[in-house]
């Protein structure tokens, strides 16, 4: 050990040698729980919630190509049976839904239609309407909030003021109106449920962008000599980009759940299974009653990619330890 | 008119015109049916009998002794914004409402010829251009205003000049002077074109009388439309939307002696819900039209349905005045494109019988030869492309672009919206548009769509019928949603009117049919079946009688009387 | 022996007193092996780097540390053991503390009147109105100006000299038997810190009561303290009575940690000899003295084996070669002629660290 | 004491780099109120000379450092480098400045940006100064790193997290040496640290200055520090001067009742000052509402109305660079030190010395 | 001026502009006339119609500018005016449909609520207790699914197993009892449902954060003062630690109240409430305008006024925030609908 050290130090200085060893020792001195629990591991349930997703964007993505069966045709059975108004026996269909079978591993809904093909067809419509809400939402409000926190004065209180606006507004009606008004297309949703999404995250990057902004290295870059521009992206957006990440996937988890209301209150993507519209299908009383597959199977993987987005969020700002807290409502 | 829609989430036919309703005769219809039988070959008889029959339940009259007392609730497929017959639009909630409040001056007895009912007697001069109106000594209405010819007269004329309700009024009568009154029961009417079936005009809203002090009033405040006043065997007691309207009985009827306490109208939109209310006893009554409610219903011995299908017809409208359905082609290839087989199976359960024309079978109009060719894909492609040759603008790459709109939002909708977009997407590029029943007619009355569902037709005289027919019924707001104009097809239609016989009517409705078919206009889906839905106990809905002692139909698009009905329990 | 077992006189015994952390890395000991003995009436003053035990230790012996601890060896408080029991209730009645910072240790959305008469009512019986003079008697006592009014006072209306100072009449008002104070000033002024230890010292002198003062400033200890106990890495290096200290250490660490604060004597850009190298891994520590990676005086003995313990009156320590002494003159010096430590630590003569 | 006038500046000589005069820094709180955060402070630094500021939390220290730098632009006064009054400097102006003052700050964590590494942060001084990129900015990048004892290959790969406090100052430290600066300004640069990093950091401060032949402007509240790095000493007081001077003088011979205070309080073991009876009575005045005349005043036991009606000015004290802006200082001292009772303590008296490091 | 008259005034502004912003989109977003007359606003041809036309134009000042009937209406709506809903028949006050559809959704809401925060301070004191133990570790699982499960889930899956699997609740929903009726009870346990529906997800959303907050508190110096000083467990969980750690959730509790208003709708619809939560799904897709900037300005205003409220609450709860001298409570960033 003597030699090895007296070797080393000749090559580094005692400083760099010391440097190797402290890093090994945790710098946490203080007397706080926290600095103790695992909170710098992602932990199991970060890798589940990281599988389900990629597994259902996987088959989303893929499902054209993928063994399933088509998502659109009704898969009729017929039997031999008596007409209940007329009394007589004929080749009637039998009435679907089907329960799940080998046939339909999930079962098929009042229309005999495969529900699992159709749950991943509306896993479509679901994960494209969050990534362009929260991409819209991360784009727009990410770079007013941005700026308005970064140059302040009135610049700030415009962009704050219309984010209040924005906020005030009952975001569930102002998604009715615009969708109801305008047309139900994929775009119009994902914009609308964007607009949402807009003021939430632009206040957040604004608040954490201000709070950076404090920060004394980014003074350290002004004395540097750093221009504005190169403080904004260079320093404070690498700060910003993963608290307004996390946010944004609360943005995706609440854009799929928004677009869930806007299809249970028939408002949303026309022509297309999407989750809100499947479970709306089955949750007629008789339905649920006599078949409550038709519900239940969409209503699991919306609840598992949502709990999954959710997750991931709360993992991330842990591991990243962002200290906003995001609330989610609908 | 009204919605494709057969849940009941949404309330079907309805607009001003609904106010037209009208009867085939049944001794005509039995002649009809007999020609048929013989006409068929036995060997194909079974078949074609499994595949048609008919699913009319017969009215029964209660054989018990009426008692008095009790509250009738009933369960209704959707609130209504008005029940004023002069000023709204009634639909069949609406017209059910009706029934309570007001009584009709004609209505139709159970062999579906029209009969006096609030008034004595009709009669008509012999060019079937003036009809004159006897009206019964001593009624008077809720308000204690006497039902005299002023009253009528104020009726009749709020009704003409509303500018929606008139719609179904204006055309029909002379400008000048539509009508005449003689004395205080004596009034003529005065007809544009003859009509030797015009009383069954009066079976509907148009026949319902207000009284006059209270339809002056609910002029000049709209919210009086809320509190019906007329001379029905009930009496408007209270109304809170979206919950109950109760009505409650009139002692001086003079109909004669009204059993119920009170009748309580439930707006209920969900078919699951009103049928599972009238299962438990929540609800006394409902009628619907939602096929899964129906053949549920059928197996519970607890529940007395009266079915009739001869009513309305459900079908696809496509709007002749607008690219691309202004092409004859276009509505070719969607009529064989339109998957109705599909349709009938899953959202109908092979329940209901499939329509091709608006006469049932056993109508004596119906045309055997007429078949509608849906489900022929095969036929549209090369329509389509000859189309979208012509018109590229219409089309994109190669499909011809399409709005579709339906009322909602209801979940039977939204599966019918998918099923017709899946079996057109072939051939077109369909956008679907939901839109709230009372915009989904707004839109229809304008042209503004391409393609709708809707359900009208099938009124017990098809003369009624011709409101939706005529060219003179095109304008700015026009009732002939299609704004298809045809002149040979109006003379027959006016020819038809003014025939007195059913055997003179035969042909020329046949003829009709048959060029309907031809225009492409309408995609039959099926003859919509209605069911009035009375829990054990609910007696003699269907022994509502005139003064004269006729028995009145029992059932008309899902509607009823409410004079004769007692509770037995 | 460093404790006496005088429990007669003895108000705190600790022998072999040790806690552990259960963490994700192992057993991290953070106080390894102490033994002492605090007089009733007498003040120690525990001293050490950040990070040597000193919170920890305390907060073990108090019972305050949650469940997540393993405590071994032997704590008596009063003759009774408290190793492993259930020492609630010693609070508020017999122990009080007084923490670093005072703003975050007084509840914030309560009156600081209530915060100090609350022990007086639970544990005492006082009536309010009681609690409530005798609260005031004790703000008048600690210096508070205008006591009855600052009794209806917010903790963030109070200055933090004042806060420390609603601190310490909650200590006195439980009339305790041991005060610790953990750094009681390290987060105010000098100014401040001043008065506020003079207060704590004019204080426990008074009442009889024994204290322990935490600090990482030797400064603060000298002349407060009967006792100064210098702690590293969990483990006790010296403990003396307080001018014994600067006077005579014996430990080296004791002397590299005087020699590398600026001294107000020294003139201007002396320089200043550090401590090279870091405190050492709780966890997975040296084997032998746990300062040995750092020292100067460190030889091979050092590496391998824990020193025992020297005393010598009332002067304790655990080293193999103390400073002033023949053995750790010679150990210096044959470092320096090397030019290294056994630990690798590179020297040159005269002690200074290259 | 609020200390005004300028008569302790030395512009008789030609080697001051760096001059502050009548700086003023005030910040509007709420409606009307204003923080009088600096008021009227001047000093001025040689080339090579270190001057330490020490004063109490919150009595403008860091204020008068970043006025220094203009972020914020002082309220008003003369920020004068190299003959140039940086505050009249437009923005690109002061850019090009930048380069020469450079900042290095009391939290060592968060003056580094958490999601850059280590070597990109040392870097980009040069990464905003050059066009483009070469090879040689990267190799005098690397030798600061070295020369501020770090590894800069670990340092290309590690984030300030994976740092310690101490090394995390060190990584300032080569941040601001990077782009050559004239003068670094330290903001209470090791009063986070433990004390046995303190002794490194302040010894590497002082062989950097030797090496680049830096001038400092060194922060701090630990009166020990700053006599040990700094040649002057200004004692700060709710944002005025109240004395400057030679360090070695004014702790042994402290003019200013706040000084003498500050000096009795200090827990040096050996602190000579610390029998002094006097007390600091009440509480600091509000920088909102500073008081009259002298600001020190109202917790002054030797104020009197003089005190409350005028501001002192600045006065030398002997012949030394000693200045002090009171109307009663404790000039006696000086003339017959020995006599008081802190005569044990007189220079000369070397007993704990000798025991100080204990010789072997 | 004093602060909370400059909020209140900064809150009028704002609503100000709610209003004007909404007020101009469906002017934009529809021709008024055409929501007031039907088809007949169409009928440009029938002089009958054009009479109707000319007169609704004069009767809502359709003829004036845009600003003008903004300001028209503004001057209504602050006297308490909403003016008229825009149906075919009849121009019934919208004040009637309000008054009609308010308290319904304010009962629900306030059932609601009060299940949540029952449910919600015991759950997060038991939770944070027991910090990172197995009863914590399963109470947070359960948190995270129920804030997962977006309300018109929750609907049908509490519907599902209460009403239809177990029948212990009623399966039919019509909110057809008179609301203040003799048949109270009834009433009642229609609510069950859905106030469980909106109360659990709430619960959970502030279970998440209280605990949060509760073992952010509990490891603070004050709690380790109470704790030496003698106080029972139960005592420092509940006096001591809880009412600091009130901020967030109030916060949220505030956000959700004024916006339940509006959030109540899928439960509303799916329960068949007539709220005012269905009644603006209905005028939204009726175009009655009235209705819809009504119902929206009073669910701004609903979630300006209880924002406003938490903010005293604060200063109830928090004596710093009184001062304004503290670090402000934890940032909330609250999306969703
Ligand atoms: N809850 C804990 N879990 C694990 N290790 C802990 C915990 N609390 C403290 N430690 C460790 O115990 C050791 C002693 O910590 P302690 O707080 O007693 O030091 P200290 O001497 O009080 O330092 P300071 O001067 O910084 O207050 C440290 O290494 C610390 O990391
Ligand atoms: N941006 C600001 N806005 C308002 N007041 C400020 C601002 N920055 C500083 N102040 C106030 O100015 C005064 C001087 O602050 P400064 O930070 O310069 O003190 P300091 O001597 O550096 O104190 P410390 O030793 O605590 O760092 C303080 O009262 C402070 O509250
Ligand atoms: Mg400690
Ligand atoms: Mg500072």
């Amino acid at each position: 050990m003597n030699e090895e050290q007296e070797i080393n130090a000749d090559e580094v200085t005692n400083d760099s040698q010391a440097s190797e060893e402290e890093t090994n020792i945790s710098d946490s001195t203080q007397l706080e729980v926290s600095e103790f629990a695992d909170k710098k591991t992602l932990g199991f349930g970060f890798w589940l919630a990281t599988f389900w997703l990629v597994l259902i964007s996987f088959l989303a993505v893929f499902s054209p190509i993928l063994p399933f069966k088509d998502a659109d045709k009704n898969y009729i059975a017929y039997e031999q049976k008596e007409n209940p108004l007329t009394g007589k026996v004929q080749e009637r269909p039998v009435q679907p839904p089907y329960a799940p079978s080998g046939e339909h591993w999930l079962g098929t809904d009042q229309d005999a239609r495969d529900i699992l093909s159709r749950t991943i067809e509306g896993a479509r419509i679901s994960l494209a309407v969050g990534a362009l809400t929260a991409l819209f939402g991360m784009i727009v409000g990410g770079t007013l909030g941005m700026i308005a926190g970064y140059f302040k004065g009135i610049l700030d209180k415009i962009v704050g003021a219309i984010f209040l606006v924005v906020l005030s507004f009952p975001g569930l009606i102002l998604a009715i109106l615009i969708v109801a008004l305008l047309d139900r297309s994929l775009l119009t949703i994902s914009v609308t449920l964007g607009i949402l999404g807009v003021a939430p995250i632009g206040r957040l990057a604004r608040a954490q962008t201000l709070s950076f902004s404090e920060r004394e290295f980014v003074m350290a870059a002004e004395t540097l000599g750093a221009k504005k521009s190169r403080i904004l992206i260079k320093e404070l957006l690498p700060n910003v980009l993963i608290p307004m990440s996390t946010l944004a996937m609360l943005v995706i988890a609440v854009a799929i759940v928004g677009e869930g209301t806007l299809a249970f209150l028939g408002l949303s993507v026309q022509n297309s299974a999407t989750w809100g519209k499947l479970i709306l299908t089955g949750s007629g009383l008789s339905t649920l009653e006599s078949s409550p597959w038709v519900a239940f199977v969409p209503m699991g993987f919306l609840f598992l990619t949502v709990a999954s987005f959710n997750y991931l969020s709360d993992r991330i700002r842990d591991y990243f330890d962002v200290r906003d807290i995001f609330v989610t409502r609908d | 008119g009204g919605s494709d829609d057969d849940s009941s989430s949404s309330s079907d036919s309805s607009s001003a015109s609904e106010a037209t309703e009208s009867s085939s005769e049944s001794s005509a219809s039995e002649a009809a049916e007999e020609a048929e039988e013989t006409e068929e070959a036995p060997a194909e008889e079974e078949a074609e009998e499994e595949a048609e029959a008919p699913i009319v339940q017969d009215q029964e009259e209660s054989v018990l002794e009426p008692v008095f007392g009790g509250t009738l609730r009933w369960g209704l497929e959707a609130e209504v914004d008005g029940i004023n017959p002069t000023a709204s639009a009634l639909s069949a909630p609406g017209l059910t409402m009706m029934n309570a409040a007001f009584d009709t001056l004609a209505a139709y007895d159970v062999d579906g010829n029209t009969v006096p009912h609030l008034a004595e007697s009709f009669s008509s001069s012999a060019d079937c251009k003036t009809w004159s109106m006897k009206l019964r000594d001593g009624i008077t209405f809720h308000d204690g205003t006497p039902l005299n010819t002023e009253a009528v007269s104020v009726n009749f004329l709020a009704q003409y000049g509303d500018p929606l309700v008139g719609l179904a009024v204006r055309p029909y009568y002379s400008a000048d002077e539509p009508i005449t009154i003689v004395d205080d029961l004596n009034m003529n009417f005065n007809l544009t074109d003859a009509n030797c079936n015009w009383p069954s005009a009066l079976t509907g809203q148009l026949g319902a009388i207000g009284s006059p002090t209270w339809i002056a009033a609910a002029q000049d405040d709209p919210t009086l439309d809320q509190q019906p006043v007329g001379t029905g065997p009930f009496i408007f007691e209270s109304r809170v939307q979206d919950q109950v309207t109760r009505f409650v009985r009139n002692a001086n009827y003079w109909g004669g002696d009204v059993y119920l306490d009170a009748v309580e109208f439930y707006p209920v939109t969900d078919g699951d819900i009103r049928t599972s209310l009238l299962l438990e006893g929540e609800l006394d009554a409902q009628a619907t039209t939602n096929v899964e409610s129906i053949a549920s219903l059928a197996e519970n011995d607890s529940i007395t349905q009266v079915l009739d299908d001869t009513g309305d017809e459900s079908f696809l409208m496509l709007n002749s005045s607008k690219a691309p359905f202004d092409d004859i082609r276009a509505r070719q290839a969607i009529t064989h494109a339109t998957p109705r087989d599909n349709y009938n199976t899953l959202i109908n359960l092979d329940v209901t019988r499939k329509a091709d024309q608006m006469f049932t079978p056993e109508s004596p109009y119906y045309n055997p030869d007429i078949v509608q060719l849906s489900d022929r894909p095969d036929l549209a492609g090369p329509l389509v492309d000859a189309y979208c040759s012509d018109n590229p603008n219409n089309c994109t790459s190669g499909k011809i672009n399409i709005e579709y709109q339906y009322s909602g939002p209801s979940v039977v909708g939204e599966r019918i919206a998918d099923l017709l977009s899946e079996g057109w997407a072939d051939f077109f590029n369909v956008t679907v548009q939901v839109l709230p029943q009372d915009a989904h007619i707004q839109e229809a009355a304008l042209g503004i769509y391409n393609s709708i569902g809707w359900r009208q037709f099938g009124a017990v005289d098809p003369g009624i019928d011709r409101v939706w027919l005529l060219c003179r019924a095109i304008g700015g707001i026009s009732l002939n949603w299609p704004r298809y104009c045809d002149e040979d097809r109006d003379a027959l239609i006016l020819q038809a009117d003014a025939a007195a016989t059913t055997e003179e009517k035969i042909p020329l409705y046949q003829e009709l049919s048959k060029m309907i078919n031809e225009e492409y206009l309408y995609v039959f889906y099926h003859h919509t079946l209605w069911s009035l839905a009375l829990r054990d106990g609910v007696e003699n809905v269907c022994g509502a009688k005139t003064l004269e002692g006729v028995s009145l139909r029992c059932q008309v698009n899902g509607r009823s009387f409410f004079q004769s009905t007692f509770i037995a329990d | 022996m460093l404790h006496e077992t005088d429990s007669a006189n003895n108000i705190l015994e600790l022998s072999d007193y040790r806690v552990g952390f259960r963490t994700e890395r192992g057993l991290a000991k953070a106080v390894d092996g102490v033994s002492l003995s605090l007089k009733r009436g007498s003040t120690l003053a525990i001293v050490g780097e950040s990070g040597s035990g000193k919170t920890v230790l305390n907060r073990g012996i108090m019972g305050l540390l949650g469940a997540n601890i393993i405590e071994g060896g032997s704590a008596k408080f009063q003759g009774e053991e408290l190793v492993n029991t259930n020492r609630q209730k010693l609070w508020g009645t017999k122990m009080a503390m007084i923490f670093q910072d005072p703003m975050t240790s007084l509840n914030p959305v309560m009156k600081v009147g209530n915060q100090v008469s609350e022990p007086l009512r639970l544990h005492q019986g006082m009536s309010r109105k009681e609690a409530r003079d005798r609260t005031v008697e004790l703000f008048t006592l600690v210096g508070i100006p205008e006591p009855a009014k600052r009794f209806g006072e917010y903790p963030h209306q109070l200055s933090g000299g004042m806060r420390q100072r609603v601190m310490i009449s909650i200590a006195l008002a439980i009339e305790p038997d041991i005060l610790i104070a953990d750094e009681p000033t390290t987060s105010l002024d000098v100014t401040v810190q001043k008065y506020i230890l003079d207060l704590l010292v004019d204080v426990q002198s008074k009442s009889n009561m024994s204290m322990v003062i935490i600090t990482h400033d030797l400064g603060v200890a000298r002349g407060r303290a009967d006792e100064i106990m210098v702690m590293y890495g969990g483990r006790i290096m010296e403990k003396a009575p307080s001018e014994t200290v600067f006077q005579e250490m014996k430990h080296p660490y004791t002397q590299a940690l005087l020699s590398s604060i600026p001294r107000l004597n020294d003139p201007k850009h002396t320089r200043l000899t550090p401590i090279e190298g870091f405190p050492p891994d709780i966890v997975d520590g040296p084997q032998g003295c746990k300062f040995a990676a750092r020292c100067k005086y460190a030889q091979d003995t050092c590496l391998t084996l824990a020193p025992e313990e020297t005393t010598i009156d009332k002067h304790t320590y655990f080293c193999h070669f103390p400073v002033g002494t023949d053995a750790g003159s010679e150990a210096l010096k044959s470092n320096e002629d090397k030019g290294f430590t056994a630990a690798g630590l590179r020297i040159k003569s005269k002690g200074e660290v290259v | 004491m609020a200390g005004s006038g300028n008569n302790h500046l030395r512009t008789e000589f030609d080697d001051v780099l760096l001059s502050v005069e009548n700086l003023v820094v005030e910040f509007s709180s709420g409606r009307k109120n204003k923080v009088h955060a600096v008021s009227d402070v001047s000093f001025d630094i040689r080339k090579g000379e270190t001057l330490g500021i020490v004063g109490e939390s919150g009595c403008g220290k860091s204020t008068t450092a970043k006025a220094i730098v203009q972020l914020p632009k002082p309220t008003s006064g003369k920020v004068e480098y190299e003959g140039t009054d940086l505050t009249k400097l437009d923005k690109e102006g002061m850019r090009q400045k930048r380069p020469s003052i450079q900042m290095i700050y009391q939290d060592p964590i968060s003056s580094l940006n958490p999601r850059r590494t280590v070597f990109n942060i040392v870097n980009e001084g040069t990464r905003v100064w050059s066009t483009e990129h070469s090879q040689q900015q990267e190799t005098k990048v690397e030798e600061m790193i070295q020369a501020v004892g770090l590894d800069p290959n670990e340092a290309r790969v590690r984030r300030p997290h994976e740092y310690s406090g101490g090394q995390c100052q060190r990584i300032s430290v080569a941040r601001a040496l990077v782009l050559d600066p004239q003068v670094i300004i330290c903001d209470e640069p090791v009063s986070s640290l433990d004390v046995s990093v303190q002794a490194r950091i302040l010894n590497m401060l002082q062989d950097m200055k030797d090496e680049y032949g830096l001038t400092l402007l060194f922060i701090s509240h630990d009166l020990s520090v700053v006599k040990n790095v700094s040649d002057r000493v200004a004692v700060m007081y709710l944002g005025k001067i109240c004395e400057i001077g030679d360090g070695d003088v004014i702790y042994d011979n402290p003019a200013h009742p706040y000084t003498r205070l500050l000096l009795a309080a200090i827990p040096d073991p050996d602190n000579k000052h610390s029998q002094n009876s006097d007390v600091l009575e009440g509480e600091l005045p509000s920088p909102l509402n500073p008081p009259s005349g002298c600001r020190f005043r109202t917790r002054c036991p030797r104020a009197t109305e003089k005190c409350e009606a005028e501001e002192p000015t600045f006065e030398q004290v002997g012949n030394s660079d000693h200045w002090v802006a009171c109307h009663f200082p404790h000039i006696d001292n000086e003339l017959d030190a020995p006599t008081s009772d802190e005569g044990q303590f007189i220079e000369g008296n070397t007993e704990d010395e000798i025991l100080w490091p204990p010789a072997d | 001026m004093p602060k909370p008259i400059r909020r209140l005034i900064g809150l009028l502004g704002l609503l100000t502009i709610v209003s004007m912003v909404t007020f101009g989109a469906m002017n934009f977003l529809g021709d008024p006339l055409f929501n007031i007359l039907g088809p007949v606003a169409a009928d440009v041809d029938n002089p009958e119609s054009l009479k109707v036309i000319e007169e609704a134009k004069a009767q809502y000042h359709l003829d004036k500018s845009l600003p003008e009937r903004w300001a028209r209406w503004a001057w209504d709506f602050v006297r308490g005016d909403f003016g008229v809903q825009f149906s075919s028949s009849g121009q019934p006050p919208v004040s009637d449909l309000i008054k009609e559809r308010l308290p319904r959704t304010l009962e629900l809401m306030a059932v609601a609520q009060i299940i949540a925060v029952s449910l919600a301070i015991p759950w997060s004191v038991l939770a944070a207790s027991r910090a990172n133990r197995r009863t914590d570790k399963i109470s947070t699982i359960t948190a995270f699914a129920f804030v997962s499960i977006p309300s018109f889930a929750m609907a049908v899956i509490l519907f599902y197993f209460f009403s239809v699997q177990w029948d212990l609740l009623p399966d039919t929903y019509t909110a057809t009892d008179p609301f203040w009726g003799i048949s109270h009870d009834h009433r009642l346990i229609q609510l069950i449902l859905p106030g469980f529906t909106l109360g659990i997800g709430s619960a959970a959303a502030y279970q998440r954060l209280l605990r949060t907050d509760l073992i952010t508190t509990l490891q603070q110096d004050f709690i380790l003062m109470a704790k030496s000083k003698g106080v029972s467990k139960r005592r420092v969980l509940y006096s001591h630690a809880l009412r600091p750690s009130l901020f967030s959730m109030i916060t949220l509790l505030a956000i959700n109240i004024g916006f339940m208003i509006g959030g109540s709708l899928v439960v509303e619809q799916f329960f068949r409430i007539p709220g005012i939560g269905s009644a603006v799904v209905e005028a939204t897709l009726r175009e009655d305008f009235p209705v819809v900037l009504a119902i929206v300005m009073i669910v701004s205003a609903g979630f300006m006024v209880f924002n406003y409220l938490a903010d005293y609450l604060y200063t109830l709860i928090d004596p710093r925030v009184r001062n304004e001298d503290t670090s402000k409570p934890r940032k909330i960033t609250s999306m969703g609908m």
